[in-house]
């Protein structure tokens, strides 16, 4: 019987290990909520207090000039209209990729596992050798392959692009997931007269459902939070957030505005902050239904 | 190589055929540039006004940062989709561009304009390829400057500019006495060579720095002069704060603008950062060329004009060129970006006091190439990586350090 | 009559890893057949084979009087109940019952009825709208057998249906299972590596090993004249117990030796009749406790363990050097120690040559 | 006569775009990597063979020699810091704690972040004159240091703690997602035999949390060698090649410094080495599961 809540060893007492043991855990809290911590209060700073050098205090007064200068006002080179743009060049982005990858993750991890066609280890291998290599150096052969097929500076390329880096992380988690679903319900539904993609979509798609969420978590961060791949291939008018970011940042008005800068941050971070506050349970429940495994 | 050149020409043609068909026919033009920073981008800005009084159309394509600019660039070169305009420095980078057939020259416009005539002739001979100009240069920028708080120096109780290194590395300790950091210095390997040039020149001169850089020289003046230059450099280390590192040079300069620290190296678009915040030349900060240097080293911003192509692009690269090279705009543009004009029949009288002391170097000749002219981009990488591991190294070694330097041109 | 199910020389095999040797075997309609075996003796292999889910490398299968060597499972005319049950998790047992028949393109009021027929049957009436996950096993079970029937075909499939139950259960629906058999007069092929599975529900038992059929017959003839060593130590439990020795014929009968021990084996009826090394096999149920008395071969030794099992106990003994078994009905009295001097029925028992084939 | 049953069509028809993918963009991208590593190319590929003296200049480079260095030395500290940082918060979570979700929550945040945006927080807490140590000093603490973005020593810490911050709740969740599958009968039989909790957790639980914690190890292991972004935004690669490392050193050479020869070069020799080092581990695995599947 796997136990479905924490049950080690009663707690009986107030000991000094269950002390050391909140000790341990608050501090730990402490490490981790620092960074956020100090972002925020920064942004809610005016300029005049951030020079003061506390950077742990809490402001003065509460100001969201930052925020909406981060939004809509901030300049990047000529233009001045904050980060509001790249948020829904973003959100065009990765929804599409995001959706798109964890489909074709899903088909080939099922497929590699359950299905096994000839060479299937060929290319699991091949895969898995592609997610380890740095994703710089595919970058001049795929601008001039994307430029080929016309796709190059598009939406259509960046979430193509998205989709072919994203691929061995994808396929790795789901074959692994359907490894461990038992072949016999492969055989009953062929018995049952099902094929190929039925089975997927009827039985081993609804299965997979926790795992579709952790790669839909893993995946959305991973291309909200990507600059380079944006930079290079989604063209002037898709840029996402994280480049205006950059831009934003690396631009100043004769002295560094912090404020600014931390609200933009926080600002570009907070789509996928949001989705891990709101659903980290689901993730830890996917990862707890088999989503990584040995 | 002639495969390659034709795949991306038919890449270009390719491009071509896509891009729509404009409704209205006014030239238009995306431009990508790194000058994000606030003098650069109200210098940009002012380009960007002119050209659209004149009827264009501006498509601003800004990406912060040197690096990712290029590297952006550099990707839609290669997709046979490149910008319409680029802002780049004149040098072998660009040559490069220019040698691949990339790039549109701006010819007519350069003859009807009598480029010729205006520009100093070592500037047109650098934009120039094969008997055809290719490249609109922006401004120049003198490379060899200190500038410094007056705040801070009053403080301190500097009343002179130092004359001689020695002099200077006094004012230093004055201003570490007061409590001030000396140093507003920015660890980035980019600016920290910018430095170890501005003290070579000091102390080669002009035609041994050309020498060293030109003529790869390594006779025994030439490796004594980098010894002197190390040693200079490698006082400094002194004279910095703790968080130098890895900090941007408007960061820096921003140290002064509040009197932070005492005085930055810097080109002179660090000017661009002190008007921005309101603060004057000569009043608020002073300028003035490194110690017991007899020129100025200079770089040159231009405007690089790739094929794209498209007769609407091609159009509106020529209006851009024309604009570029107008004698108000070079005034005005020069102000704002802290350079100085490349036309020598503009009006000076509109230029700060820093500007005018440059001015007055390069009419007289005094003044040195930056390494992204006579070097190549890899000798140039590796310039900045033989003073950054120098600098952050801490090694006092002068001897083999030198070997090293003259090892980048092998 | 034409065979439900037949086998023509079916060879299997991974590369050079041979899972099933050339092998044939007729299965009549309304047969309950059983494929018996240790693990890994390719039972779960032929049965996957029969039912498409396994590629074939030689030979054919033919279903119904129709060749379906190439054919897919659905096309085949069978039903399967697997192991693990494979219940589809995320349907209803509802959905579970009728996917294959919407899969198949049914009407709707015909695949309602059979539900329905089919969830009568097996007493799932109630359970219709609940998940796999909120049955009990022997529930799932039930599930996943009403999957197989209503597809409503002439062969059924069980692949080791009982393994995953306990004990009480295992009974239980093992009795459902046949009469389930006795109601509809379906065939059926089912592998259990259970021989008690095996004895009570066969028509005929396959036991096999190594992909090779020891002994295809009725568990009664499996049971008392095994056609070799391996089948006769498989089936029976406790195992059959084996002296080692010779048989020698002097003059007129022969006469089976092993130390000291010499039995007449003038009632034994020979298959084959064979002098020189062999190996005497005798179930615990055909010593008798008082040799003596009933003018047996006796086989003298002491008691090492008594087993008492309610109506019934087993006895070990121990004879040169040998521990021996033997099952006595009612009350028993002796105690580790005793001597006693049981006797060996030997028209009852088996003998095996030296190559372990049944003499 | 063999016999062979219709292939699965669909399911070698649904893997053709993966296929595409591997061949082309994979395989493509390498050998033509591989190509160029032979050529003098700088701005643009060129054809004019130089043998391996791209690869003589690569290993006469201190810089990517460095950056070597330091991969290893950020790889094995990242991935054992959000290891044992994420096991440790795991099992203290286990314990039966008041607020787990809070706490889970906060451990897990920062795997949000992007690396630019971690790279970008922590240069600021670490940087002396802006951090941690302007504040504990501002508090009257005058000596204390923390100054490891701009020391060439500690640079490498700065970006392992970065990453450990960043990494660790993810290590978190899947060692406390195996916590939770263990079985309550070993905690009974340990109870039972008085071992420590402590000992437990060492002896008896992460034996068996091995293969999920590889996995998880995996998963950071992939990202190591791509490391990039956390390094530009945190300290580019300085003060001096102390934080260098090679992806940075293949995108430099790239473009800023219009060095495809080299970059090729260096990238060949990078999955040369991640494939050495990757192959053999993986080949035990494909054996074990060959020798399971004929069983």
């Amino acid at each position: 019987m796997a136990r479905s809540h924490p049950n080690g060893p009663r707690p009986t007492q107030i000991t000094a290990g269950r002390i050391g043991l909140y000790a341990f855990l608050f501090i730990a809290a402490l490490f981790f909520l620092l960074p956020l911590y100090t972002m925020v209060v920064t942004s809610l700073k005016t300029m005049d207090e951030i020079r003061l050098g506390r950077i742990f205090a809490l402001p003065e007064t509460l100001d969201f000039s930052a925020w909406i200068t981060a939004w809509s006002g901030a300049c990047m080179g000529t233009t001045c209209v904050g980060i509001r743009t790249g948020f829904w060049n973003s959100v065009a982005i990765t929804v599409p990729s995001v959706a798109l990858s964890v489909f074709v993750g899903a088909v080939n991890g099922y497929a590699l596992s359950l299905w096994r066609p000839r060479w299937a280890n060929v290319l699991f291998g091949l895969l898995m050798a592609g997610g380890l290599i740095p994703y710089q150096i595919f970058l001049y052969p795929m601008v001039r392959a994307m430029a080929n097929v016309s796709l190059y500076n598009s939406l259509a390329g960046i979430i193509l692009v998205h989709v072919i880096f994203g691929l061995p992380l994808v396929t790795l988690l789901f074959r692994n997931y359907f490894v461990s679903v038992p072949e016999e319900l492969c055989k009953a539904a062929r018995v049952d007269g099902a094929g190929f993609w039925r089975i997927f979509f009827e039985i081993m798609l609804p299965i997979a459902v926790p795992m579709v969420v952790v790669v839909s978590m893993l995946q959305f961060t991973g291309i909200w939070n990507d600059f380079l791949l944006g930079l290079v291939f989604a063209g002037r008018d898709n840029l996402p957030m994280t480049v205006q970011l950059n831009n934003i940042v690396n631009t100043t008005m004769g002295e560094r505005n912090y404020n600014v800068n931390m609200a933009a941050t926080i600002l570009t971070a907070i789509v996928p902050l949001v989705i891990y506050f709101l659903s980290g349970r689901w993730f830890v429940r996917g990862i707890a239904a088999g989503a990584v495994k040995g | 190589m002639k495969g390659m050149m034709k795949l991306l020409l038919t890449g270009v043609v390719f491009a071509g055929m896509l891009a729509p068909a404009l409704a209205e026919d006014k030239p238009t033009i995306e431009i990508m540039s790194s000058w994000t920073s606030g003098g650069e981008a109200a210098a940009l800005d002012i380009i960007k006004t002119e050209f659209e009084k004149r009827g264009g159309v501006w498509k601003d394509s800004s990406i912060a940062g040197f690096g990712a600019a290029d590297a952006a660039f550099q990707n839609r070169i290669v997709a046979g989709d490149p910008p319409g305009a680029k802002q780049g420095v004149i040098g072998l980078a660009a040559a490069d561009f220019v040698g691949q057939g990339l790039f549109n020259p701006v010819d007519d416009v350069a003859a009807a304009g009598k480029w010729a005539d205006a520009l100093p002739k070592s500037i047109y001979d650098l934009i120039s390829y094969d008997g055809k100009v290719y490249l609109a240069p922006t401004g120049a920028h003198g490379e060899s400057w200190v500038f410094y708080s007056k705040e801070a120096f009053a403080k301190a109780g500097i009343t002179e500019e130092p004359k001689t290194w020695d002099e200077f590395f006094a004012g230093l300790d004055k201003l570490k006495a007061a409590g001030i950091v000396p140093v507003a210095w920015g660890g980035q390997p980019w600016q920290q060579t910018k430095v170890f040039n501005m003290i070579l020149l000091s102390q080669v001169g002009i035609d041994g720095f050309l020498k060293i850089y030109v003529d790869k020289d390594k006779s025994e003046a030439s490796i004594e002069g980098v010894k002197k230059t190390l040693d200079i450099l490698g006082k400094l280390r002194g004279y910095v704060d703790d968080g130098a590192a890895g900090r941007n040079w408007n960061d820096a300069t921003a140290m002064l603008i509040t009197a932070k620290a005492g005085v930055q190296f810097m080109g002179d678009w660090a000017k661009g950062e002190f008007t921005v915040a309101g603060k004057e030349a000569g009043k608020d900060y002073g300028c003035m060329i490194v110690p017991e240097s007899p020129g100025m080293v200079y770089i040159a911003d231009s405007l690089w004009f790739p094929k794209t192509g498209n007769a609407g692009t091609d159009k509106a690269q020529k209006l851009l060129a024309e604009v570029v090279m107008d004698p108000a705009i070079q005034v005005e543009f020069s102000l704002k970006k802290g350079s100085v004009p490349m036309r020598a029949d503009v009006d000076k009288s509109k230029l700060d006091v820093c500007a005018q002391k440059g001015l007055e170097l390069m009419t007289a000749g005094n003044i040195v190439p930056d390494q992204a002219i006579l070097l190549t981009p890899q000798q140039v990488g590796l310039l900045d990586d033989f003073v950054d591991e120098y600098w952050s190294g801490g090694s006092n070694d002068m001897a083999s350090a030198a070997e090293n330097f003259f090892a980048i041109f092998e | 009559m034409q065979s439900a199910v037949s086998i023509k020389d079916l060879k299997i095999a991974y590369g050079d890893h041979s899972v099933i040797e050339k092998m044939s075997i007729d299965i009549a309609p309304r047969e309950f057949l059983v494929l018996l075996g240790p693990s890994g003796c390719g039972k779960s292999t032929l049965l996957n084979a029969i039912a498409g889910l396994q590629d074939i490398t030689a030979g054919e299968i033919w279903i119904s009087g129709k060749n379906v060597s190439w054919e897919e499972p659905k096309d085949r005319g069978i039903g399967m109940v697997f192991q693990s049950y494979a219940l589809y998790p995320r349907m209803s047992v509802r959905k579970n019952l009728s996917f294959g028949l919407r899969v198949a393109g049914l009407p709707k009021t015909e695949i309602e009825a059979r539900v329905a027929r089919t969830a009568a049957l097996l007493h799932l009436d109630k359970l219709l709208d609940r998940r796999p996950a909120e049955l009990s096993g022997g529930q799932r079970q039930r599930v996943a057998i009403g999957r197989a029937l209503v597809r409503e075909v002439d062969v059924f499939l069980f692949d080791e249906p009982l393994s995953n139950l306990d004990a009480k259960l295992r009974n239980e629906l093992r009795v459902e299972i046949k009469k389930l058999h006795q109601n509809l007069g379906n065939t059926m092929i089912y592998v259990t590596h259970d021989q008690v599975e095996a004895l009570t529900l066969a028509d005929r038992i396959a036991i096999m090993r190594d992909g090779v059929i020891q002994q295809l017959a009725s568990p009664a003839e499996i049971y008392h004249r095994p056609a070799n060593l391996f089948v006769a130590g498989f089936i029976g439990a406790p195992a059959m117990n084996f002296i080692e020795g010779r048989i020698e014929r002097g003059n007129g009968s022969p006469v089976f030796l092993s130390n000291g021990l010499a039995v007449d084996l003038s009632g034994y009826s020979f298959q084959a009749a064979s002098d020189g090394p062999a190996t005497l096999g005798f179930r615990p149920d055909h010593l008798v406790l008082d040799g003596a008395a009933s003018r047996l071969p006796t086989i003298p030794g002491h008691v090492s363990v008594v087993e008492p099992m309610g109506s019934e106990a087993v006895l070990w003994f121990d004879w040169a050097g040998q521990s021996l078994s033997l099952r006595l009905m009612g009350e028993v009295t002796l105690q580790p120690g005793d001597t006693v001097a049981p006797g060996v029925d030997i028209a009852k028992a088996s003998l095996f040559g030296a190559d372990g084939s049944r003499l | 006569m063999p016999i062979k049953r219709k292939p699965h069509l669909s399911a070698t028809f649904a893997l053709l775009p993966t296929w595409l993918v591997a061949v082309v963009v994979f395989i493509g991208t390498m050998a033509w990597s591989i190509r160029l590593s032979f050529t003098n190319s700088t701005l643009f590929p060129s054809s004019t063979y130089v043998g391996l003296a791209q690869y003589v200049k690569l290993f006469s480079s201190a810089k990517w020699l460095a950056s070597l260095q330091n991969v290893l030395i950020f790889g094995v500290l990242y991935v054992a810091g959000c290891l044992l940082l994420g096991f440790l918060l795991a099992a203290a979570l286990d314990r039966k704690i008041r607020f787990e979700s809070a706490f889970r929550t906060i451990f897990l945040y920062p795997y949000a972040m992007s690396f630019v945006v971690t790279g970008l927080i922590w240069q600021w807490m670490l940087n002396p004159t802006l951090g941690i140590q302007a504040s504990v000093r501002s508090l009257g603490w005058e000596t204390f240091v923390l100054d490891w973005v701009v020391n060439r020593d500690m640079a490498i810490y700065a970006l392992v703690l970065a990453g450990v911050w960043q990494g660790a709740g993810l290590v978190m969740v899947i060692a406390l997602a195996g916590m939770r599958g263990i079985e309550a009968e070993q905690w009974k039989a340990a109870r039972i035999d008085g071992i420590p909790v402590w000992r437990i957790y060492v002896s008896i639980i992460l034996p068996q949390l091995g293969p999920a914690l590889a996995a998880a190890g995996m998963l950071l292991a992939m990202g190591v060698i791509k490391t990039y972004d956390i390094v530009v935004a945190m300290t580019n690669g300085g003060p001096g090649n102390s934080t260098e490392v090679p992806a940075k050193f293949i995108m430099d050479n790239l473009f800023g410094r219009q060095n495809l020869g080299l970059a090729t070069a260096g990238a060949t020799v990078l999955v040369l080495g991640v494939i050495i080092a990757v192959a053999p581990f993986r080949y035990a695995i494909y054996m074990r599961n060959r020798a399971k599947g004929v069983a």
